[in-house]
């Protein structure tokens, strides 16, 4: 596992996408976003020193990584208040942030066939995994879905080589209703399925693969989200029970193969 | 290069020597293992490990946490793997670190205290015990250990008995009179006290109309809470004679001062570790870097400096200098 | 527009009915008058004056007032003209104003308590009286009276004795079992219950080495101290029958709304009106969208919501209601 | 009395001044400008939307007003988290304001000769009175005092007719020591002598007023600085001690007569 760092890091650009949120470039120590990982997050530091409220950190998954200029992307949608912060934040505007933190999606080395389940912000980390798998070759196909076409990630924020279905709830773009709709057609494809988004999103999916799965195969994994505090497996405040007993989502997780998780 | 070393276990032949008075608070730095990628853990003056208790425990369901102003709650439940499951764990890799590792007990019996203590005497790779009596004694109906003197003396004095090793009786915030607590453990025979421990706190989620944690109520931490333990800290210090350690709320090299002059010989920090760990290592740099610009050669030169009553005694003639 | 309309002193035929539950605490909003250029003062629900006493006090040396993370410590030393230049100063004022003048009361001597609400009770333009019990009784060394059931409710029972008055009793958060001092005043004839009173506290300035305050500690107010003084208002509503007013480092709307879910029939809001006095009156407008948004016909429909305890007695078999 | 108000306040320009200081053009409600007078100040919420720290306002005074354009002008030396805080803050930025607040400064109809004594920041509102003065035809002294040449006000800041005299700690400009060495002179020239600065100033300056004064005049108003709640008189944490008993600096000051408080 690479080392985690605190450090500086500088707004480097910054651009609208999915409505009202925003793609953040940031700039990192030399040679630390070559060890990031589809998954992964950092904890961003959302206040100005000499004010302690708000007191914690803000996890994000990384959206994109650009070894080559030591630079990472993440998708920030204003939410709350550490989140609008953040939302405000300009370019040259500096940053402290902790991270990578947490474990990855993997892809097995056998894998040909990848299906990706986004709903809103968790679009984020399967960006960052889809341009992996399309980089080794492996065939991509993601599922978005947002309330409306406004929500939605563009098409050209994924490599060209992906297949990209969404689905809305207004119906203005794709298929309406919700994009776990979409899944059952390709669940005997995959040789994995990946999902990030809301948990009642994770439980219409949890109950298309068991209605259509007839092995334990095609596996799931899901990239779970709690409140976090330290996002090293210190607290012990951020934990979700698995068969496995109790585990941290900032260390074990946040990603959990969807069977293991007891919910 | 200010000295700041410290002892926090004067009375006792096996010593609590810290090389610098930063320690890492219970709950907040897990076993020390957790942030050893991150930062240098050994030049830390001591860490206290997550709280102990006689048999595993899973902790409580989730949400375990919030924040709130400057602060932040936590019903983390004392997950931890017990006594056993620790001992086998963690002392083994303690014993090859130089950085001293201080042991948190808690227990809802007090036997049950004496008996961790006992198993932690004979155990190599431990410099001392926390003993956290914020917790519910059963043979009380659950009042509090921690909020009342006789009973916090009570397991005091268990642990006393089952160990030479340096014992710190940590102190809670809920007692009306925590002078009066310090002084009974104190007479019991801890080494040193520490305080505070976590105010009781709630915060209630309005869209699903119940507390946010699971367990309704959790402990307050953080900046929002140092006001009150620094007042605590100034209080005990001024009638105790062992090391009082101060936490509760420092973030930075100034509250830790602010913690010395009170009254504390050390601080632990807890909260502050969550979002800004490096910081355990800049307030190590801070406290001896404010102590050589101020012109003080040791650390021990402003401790209690603004608490009147505790420099009222240290000039008293020293009737007690004797015990 | 949901009715936010609301009886504080159910139990008492003067009754104290408020337009809303938006009441500015003691202490936070002078005499109302000091306001009434900025913000319609008219509109609140209730004001409460600063503490008085049975004589003018000039109050404690300065500083008096410090900023905490997310706080505020005060040690104002309940600066008043003394009851009776207080009588003759602000009670003919508010005879002509349409929002109810509750007076906060403070004594050290449990017949100064009683003199203070009989002087009270023949006076025109004042709707209620709050007792604050968290200052030190004389004849308990100084111990303060909140901290105790017994000595509460003795306060409590001379103030009743003395007035007709609708009486609301200050509890404060230094008491180990808050909810048995809120039984034993209600016991005692209180109308209602408000809290909680601010938290001891300390700043020390490390340049002068000394405490920042004067008077050395300090009231602990603000966003800081939420936490508790919500839990606290939970354990209170889950027992007693009368009203309970929370307050508590209330910054805004949802702040309200969380002390409503844990029981509160009222809300008093202080340090806030410091930095954002107009928020006054976007909570007042806030508490009422928030209903309606959310679909409550009326205030009462969301009071204890979160509260289990409150709940489940609410649901259980009337028995006291005779009482 | 001018009533008071709390608005939303836009950064209009923002100008270097003093070394690391600031000069803050802000905007006002319309008509509002026109009843500040010097020595009142207004108070700043030093904080975002979201975040409770730090919790209370800070008092700044008026330095120049425009009730032209709606605008008036604060002098602020970033110091610690208030400051600093509002010091980044650029144009176009909002801000929350509580005014304006505070006693004034008061010229009598008779005076023909006023002298200002200056300490650091506390040249600002001795700058709006200077203002005032020389627009009603008043002859002005004003004396300033600071560490070094860089931390003087500029000449060009007091109106053309100001006689303009300075004290610098390290004798890099002007009188080489404190400020209040220069004030003998003009005693039994002035006619009312103001002071704004840090509180051993005043004390030096009582002790020459005292010295060189035979009757109880010239008069001396002081602008004291205490920590403040609510600006309002509401609180009770701002008080001073006068021989008419506790006053507020908030309402019954800033400005107090020099020979009124108990020091
Ligand atoms: C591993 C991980 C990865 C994440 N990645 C992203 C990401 O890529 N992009 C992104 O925008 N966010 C992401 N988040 C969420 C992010 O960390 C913050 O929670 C979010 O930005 C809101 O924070 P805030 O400070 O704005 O709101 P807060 O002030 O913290 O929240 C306001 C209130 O809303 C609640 N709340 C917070 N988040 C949600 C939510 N999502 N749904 C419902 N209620 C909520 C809080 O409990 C609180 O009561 C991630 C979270 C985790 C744990
Ligand atoms: C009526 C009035 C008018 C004022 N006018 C101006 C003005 O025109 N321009 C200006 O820059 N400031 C002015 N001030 C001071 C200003 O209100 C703030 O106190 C100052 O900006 C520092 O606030 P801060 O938040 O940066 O520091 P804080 O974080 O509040 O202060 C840090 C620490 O320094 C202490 N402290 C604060 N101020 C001083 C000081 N001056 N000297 C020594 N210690 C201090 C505090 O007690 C605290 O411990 C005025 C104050 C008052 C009462
Ligand atoms: C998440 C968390 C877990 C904690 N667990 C323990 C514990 O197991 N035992 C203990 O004595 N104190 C525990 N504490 C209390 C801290 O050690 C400390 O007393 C308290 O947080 C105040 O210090 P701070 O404000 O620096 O955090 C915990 C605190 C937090 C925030
Ligand atoms: C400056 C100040 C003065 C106060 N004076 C009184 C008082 O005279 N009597 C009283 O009962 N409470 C007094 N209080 C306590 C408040 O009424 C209130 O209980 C406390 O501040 C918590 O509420 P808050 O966090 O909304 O401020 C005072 C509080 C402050 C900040
Ligand atoms: S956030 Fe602390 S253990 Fe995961
Ligand atoms: S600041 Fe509150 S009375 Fe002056």
């Amino acid at each position: 596992m690479a080392a985690v760092r605190e450090f500086e890091s500088e707004i480097v650009a910054k651009r609208s996408v999915m409505d009202d949120a925003h793609l953040v470039d940031l700039s990192a120590p030399s040679g630390l976003v070559a060890a990031m990982r589809p998954g992964q997050f950092v904890e961003v530091l959302c206040r100005v020193d000499g004010s302690y409220d708000p007191l914690l950190r803000r996890p994000y998954s990384l959206y994109a990584t650009d070894p080559a200029n030591d630079r990472f992307t993440l998708l920030v949608r204003p939410y709350g208040r550490g989140s609008e912060w953040l939302g405000q934040q300009r370019p040259g505007a500096t940053l402290d942030i902790l991270g990578p933190l947490g474990n990855a999606f993997e892809i097995r080395p056998k894998s040909r066939h990848l299906l990706m389940v986004a709903g809103g912000v968790g679009a984020a980390p399967l960006v960052m995994l889809s341009q992996r798998a399309v980089a080794r070759g492996v065939a991509v196909t993601y599922l978005m879905g947002a309330m409306d076409a406004g929500s939605l990630l563009p098409a050209s924020a994924l490599p060209a080589a992906v297949e990209y279905l969404v689905a809305t709830e207004d119906g203005s773009q794709g298929h309406r209703g919700y994009v776990t709709e979409l899944v059952a057609d390709y669940i005997q494809w995959a040789d994995q399925i990946y999902s990030c988004g809301p948990e009642p999103m994770f439980r219409s999916l949890r109950q298309v693969v068991r209605q259509h799965r007839v092995t334990r195969e095609p596996r799931v994994w899901v990239s779970v989200e709690r409140t976090m505090a330290c996002g090293l497996g210190a607290c012990l405040g951020c934990v979700v029970e698995t068969r496995r007993g109790m585990r941290t989502s900032c260390v074990d997780g946040p990603v959990f193969e969807m069977d293991d998780l007891l919910w | 290069m200010a000295d700041c070393s410290v002892d926090l276990a004067p009375r006792n032949p096996r010593e609590l020597r810290l090389a610098n008075p930063v320690i890492a608070a219970s709950g907040c730095f897990g076993y020390g293992l957790e942030y050893a990628g991150l930062i240098d853990v050994q030049r830390l003056g001591a860490f206290v490990s997550k709280g102990i208790t006689p048999e595993h425990r899973s902790g409580n369901p989730m949400p375990r946490i919030t924040e709130t102003a400057g602060g932040m709650l936590n019903a983390i439940g004392l997950q931890n793997p017990g006594i056993k499951g620790f001992l086998k764990k963690y002392p083994p890799v303690w014993e090859g670190w130089r950085v001293p590792a201080i042991v948190n007990i808690s227990a809802e019996r007090v036997a049950d205290f004496a008996m961790m203590a006992r198993l932690l005497d004979e155990t190599p790779g431990i410099a001392g015990i926390e003993v956290n009596i914020s917790c519910p004694n059963v043979a009380a109906g659950g009042y509090c250990f921690g909020w009342d003197a006789a009973m916090s003396a009570e397991v005091t004095r268990a642990v006393r008995q089952a160990t030479t090793l340096p014992v710190i009786v940590k102190l809670s915030p809920g007692a009306i009179d925590i002078a009066g607590v310090a002084l009974a453990v104190e007479a019991a025979g801890a080494d040193a006290v520490s305080l505070i421990n976590t105010l009781v706190g709630m915060a209630i989620d309005i869209r699903r109309r119940r507390p946010i944690l699971a367990n309704e109520t959790g402990g307050l931490s953080g900046p929002a809470i140092k006001p009150v333990a620094l007042r605590m800290v100034y209080q005990v210090a001024a009638v105790v004679d062992i090391p009082v350690i101060g936490l509760g709320g420092i973030m930075g090299v100034e509250d830790a001062i602010e913690f010395f002059m009170a009254g504390a010989s050390a601080i632990q920090v807890g909260t502050m570790i969550f979002p800004q760990p490096t910081r355990l290592m800049t307030l190590i740099d801070g406290i001896d870097a404010w102590l050589d610009e101020a012109g003080f050669q040791d650390l021990s030169g402003i401790i209690g400096l603004a608490n009147a009553g505790m420099l009222a005694r240290r000039t008293a003639p020293a009737v007690a200098a004797a015990g």
